[in-house]
């Protein structure tokens, strides 16, 4: 089969090409363009699982873009990589399989969602190349090639953010959300132009291979780590998160999720695959820990006193950022050392992990939900709705699977994820946990809070002719849930058989150096 | 409301660029065709090549540009240059899937220049994807330019249909 | 010392007033220069760390017969790719501030704070 | 306010201070070091033999980094279509 060689180029061409095609297609008519959105939606989804089985099955998996041969990464004679490459090991292909089921969600809830408005063209198309920025994020092997990827990203979700344009405060949103990742794009830009100055070279396992802790290095890598922090929505610059994913229409707030872990994605990527032992201080790691600890803390108070649906789970992502960044840097912290890597180092890169999965999935979740409260309530206000379960029963019920997911309650994914990060947090400092518990314990209670207003309650009579959202929003929803309650029945096997691998394959900085430039060193 | 037309300048001017916007186009055309031998490429030809447009609304002034301009020839261009660039891409994979995506299919090495015949491009997709983004770049950037000059002679939020996409509040 | 690498200080002063300028400025207008600059910051960079001594542009014939050596070209294409992508981000961010004024009437950022709290 | 002002001018200066430090132990302006230059000796040296390209520049743009190239060219066309989108006639459909 030689088209399973190309995935990891149809994954990026894919919805390029069907973005470029879109308002083409547009112009024919609005049942076709949602026919072939939804079919090429579909169809990078069944791509990117493709290529997630082949990379378990076969291990990681190169693309050199233009080269006579897929898996040619060196020219003869020649030990630098001079092309683009792509680079998919279980990690990249883990969080891309998690990005792609938010894109198809968002896709089919997009349908009906956003119907009766104009400028659906751009919408879908610019939906698409958002798709597209995002997996060409995570895929990616090559710096600039990142940076390029980032800004189809950023630029599509400024488009998207602002789709009611005639609402002040979208454009507002998105305006600050432009201005932040302006300021992170050109942070990464001037990052990897010292790497190109003092190294020469542009690939990711190249740079893995020379990197040395110098000062320039650890510039960069302060650099990098401001400038993706930024657009992951970490504490100090998090005033554009709950804005815009508040403010964007919730088919694009979801895959806005998404955008922001494929940051976080390649923030990992170059502390541990990247960097690894060449950080050579505990200063980063403790950085990230204490920035996830407050982003943890502060998120979560934050959101409490929330009156607005989608405002509330906004800084709720605040916080669970929180969670993967503190798992992060308690991995960083062990890395180099074997004893402490298998004691707690692994359970952690594990745990954050297997958390940032399931915050694409049950936050997306959330997020459609609250956009399908919006949509019947008219109204974004949590103080205006009430007793909605019993007119819309199966938002009730799939709402109520993701704030279970969210809280960490036993039987499901969140649970599990948390659970490894109070696990292996706990040995490196009890207040850690302290912090992450209590933030549990604030978030369950905020959901509660929600749960209650929006669904239980009495019935209000402007709510009397509300019906149950349209069929193909809860297909959207039904698609994220799916994926949820597949991962909580299957504890142990998602752990070992996806997380655990992904985990490894992040912290093993020489094969991922070795998967380009061949096994000698 | 007010007139938030451009004005015209004054007759000298307008004759001036009208010749000399065109000798902008073939310049750009020039810099496009030839990126692959001389300095420059397919972006700053079409650049080139976008600057008639804004020179042309500066000295004919909104209404006449409005009234003469027709807007699908840009977006014919983009979408022709788009499609030209990612398919001479994809067609590096070739039929039987033996390439890669951007894999320079139509390249000749120079030794053997003298084998091939003479309008074959020897610098192969170099030069053909340059000659797709000069077509894409002078479409993309007239049709911002276009779309920018419209929204400033749009008036406020009440005017021209704008003001009701909102979301979807029931106020 | 100083004066052989000014090239890069000039670089950082200038990434620098673009960064103040981002922080600092309340005019809408005047942050998206201040982005263009920090953006301009980035690319001179890069051109600079390309630069060989003695270097001609890497057009083979053309070089002139008492140069050996070529300024190096990788540098020379990121900064064409970052500038195109600058100029789109920039054309977005003038839309958007052409819609903002339309809402709220005003350029300055200290007025445009509907989204509190 | 006032001093969410000093805050960011101190965190510039920090900033710049650390890019000072890092662009004087760069190598010196015009020198690059020859392992550096490695890739673009490779490019300049074959660019004219295996792509019969003269224009170096160009043949990395399109061809060895003709990926950037797509994606350069896709956030022109995102940028467009956000502006188009922004800009669009028509309020609310019937």
């Amino acid at each position: 089969m030689k088209l399973m060689n190309h995935l990891p180029a149809l994954t990026l061409a894919l919805p390029l090409l069907a973005a470029f095609a879109t308002p083409l297609i547009a112009a024919v008519s609005a049942k076709a363009r949602n026919r072939w959105v939804t079919c090429v939606s579909a169809l990078v989804t069944l791509v990117v699982f493709a290529l997630l089985h082949r990379v378990l099955v076969h291990g990681t998996q190169i693309y050199v873009m233009g080269a006579p041969s897929w898996n040619i990464s060196l020219p003869s004679g020649f030990a630098i990589p001079v092309r683009i490459i792509l680079e998919v090991d279980a990690f990249n292909a883990l969080a891309a399989c998690a990005a792609a089921l938010a894109q198809l969600a968002g896709t089919i809830y997009g349908l009906k969602f956003v119907k009766k408005f104009t400028g659906l063209e751009f919408y879908s198309a610019l939906f698409l190349l958002l798709t597209a920025g995002t997996m060409g994020m995570i895929l990616t092997g090559d710096l600039f090639n990142f940076f390029v990827f980032l800004e189809i990203s950023s630029v599509a979700s400024f488009g998207l953010i602002a789709f009611w344009r005639d609402r002040p405060e979208s454009v507002e949103a998105s305006y600050k959300y432009m201005l932040v990742s302006q300021l992170a794009a050109q942070l990464v830009l001037i990052g990897l132009a010292f790497i190109y100055g003092r190294y020469g070279v542009l690939n990711m396992a190249a740079f893995s291979r020379a990197v040395q802790p110098d000062l320039i290095s650890k510039v960069v890598l302060v650099f990098i780590l401001v400038a993706l922090g930024m657009k992951c929505g970490a504490f100090p610059m998090h005033m554009w998160m709950p804005d815009s994913y508040a403010e964007a229409p919730a088919s694009v707030t979801v895959m806005l999720v998404a955008t922001s872990q494929a940051s976080l994605v390649v923030l990992c990527r170059f502390c541990f695959s990247l960097y690894g032992t060449a950080i050579g201080s505990a200063a980063v790691p403790w950085a990230l820990i204490v920035m996830g600890c407050l982003s943890m803390f502060g998120g979560v108070s934050m959101a409490v006193v929330q009156h607005e649906v989608k405002r509330l789970m906004g800084y709720h992502s605040v916080s669970q950022v929180g969670y993967m960044l503190t798992a992060f840097g308690v991995g960083l912290l062990a890395l180099g050392d074997a004893a402490a890597m298998n004691d707690y180092g692994l359970a952690a890169v594990s745990g954050g992990l297997y958390h940032m999965i399931n915050y694409i999935l049950y936050k997306g979740l959330l997020f459609l939900c609250a956009g399908a409260l919006y949509y019947v309530a008219g109204s974004r206000d949590l103080d205006k709705m009430g007793g909605l379960a019993r007119r819309m029963p199966v938002t009730s019920v799939l709402f109520l699977i993701a704030a279970a997911a969210i809280s960490g309650l036993p039987p499901f994914n969140g649970f599990v994820s948390k659970w490894m990060i109070y696990e292996s947090v706990y040995a490196v400092h009890p207040i850690l946990m302290v912090v992450a518990l209590v933030s549990s314990v604030l978030t369950l209670a905020s959901f509660v809070k929600v749960y209650q207003t929006a669904f239980l309650g009495p019935e209000r009579s402007q709510f009397a002719a509300v019906r149950e959202v349209p069929k193909s929003m809860i297909a959207g929803m039904a698609v994220l849930a799916a994926a949820i309650l597949v991962l909580s029945l299957f504890p142990s096997w998602t752990v070992n058989t996806l997380v655990r691998p992904a985990a490894e394959a992040l912290v093993d900085k020489a094969s991922y150096g070795a998967a380009v430039m061949g096994g000698a060193l | 409301m007010k007139n938030r037309s451009m004005r015209p300048l004054s007759v000298i001017a307008r004759t001036a660029c009208d010749m000399y916007a065109w000798f902008m186009v073939a310049f750009g055309a020039y810099v496009i065709v030839h990126g692959d031998i001389t300095p420059g490429g397919g972006f700053q030809g079409g650049a080139i090549c976008a600057t008639f447009l804004a020179l042309m609304l500066v000295t004919q002034g909104s209404a006449y540009v409005s009234a003469w301009l027709n807007e699908n020839f840009y977006k014919v261009c983009l979408f022709l240059g788009l499609f030209m660039f990612i398919g001479f891409g994809l067609m590096g994979l070739g039929w039987a899937m033996d390439g890669t995506l951007m894999l320079n299919w139509a390249a000749v090495a120079h030794d053997q220049l003298a084998e091939v015949k003479p309008w074959w491009p020897p610098s192969g997709t170099v030069a053909l994807m340059d000659i797709a983004v000069g077509i894409e770049v002078t479409g993309g950037l007239s049709l911002i330019l276009v779309t920018m000059f419209r929204a400033i002679r749009l008036g406020t939020v009440q005017e021209d249909g704008m003001g009701k996409e909102t979301g979807h509040d029931q106020r | 010392m100083i004066s052989a690498n000014l090239p890069y200080f000039v670089v950082v002063v200038l990434f620098l007033i673009g960064l103040l300028g981002v922080l600092l400025e309340t005019n809408m207008i005047k942050i998206g220069i201040a982005i263009d600059v920090m953006e301009s910051a980035a690319n001179m960079f890069l051109i600079v760390l390309g630069f060989r001594e003695g270097g001609y542009i890497p057009v083979k014939f053309l070089m002139p017969a008492g140069t050996e050596n070529f300024v190096l070209p990788t540098p020379q294409a990121l900064t064409l790719t970052a500038i195109v992508i600058a100029l789109a981000t920039s054309a977005l961010m003038l839309s958007l501030i052409v819609v903002l004024y339309r809402h709220y009437g005003t350029l300055d950022v200290r007025e445009i704070r509907r989204l509190r709290g | 306010m006032k001093s969410v002002r000093t805050l960011f001018v101190i965190a510039a200066i920090v900033m710049g201070g650390a890019l000072m430090g890092a662009v004087s132990s760069l190598h010196p302006f015009g020198v690059p070091s020859p392992e550096g230059c490695a890739v673009d000796e490779h490019y300049l040296n074959r660019a004219g033999v295996d792509l019969s390209c003269e224009n170096v520049v160009t043949s990395i743009v399109f061809d060895y980094r003709g990926f950037d190239t797509i994606g350069e060219s896709t956030v022109l066309f995102a940028a467009l279509l956000s502006v188009m989108m922004l800009f669009r006639k028509g309020g609310r459909k019937q």
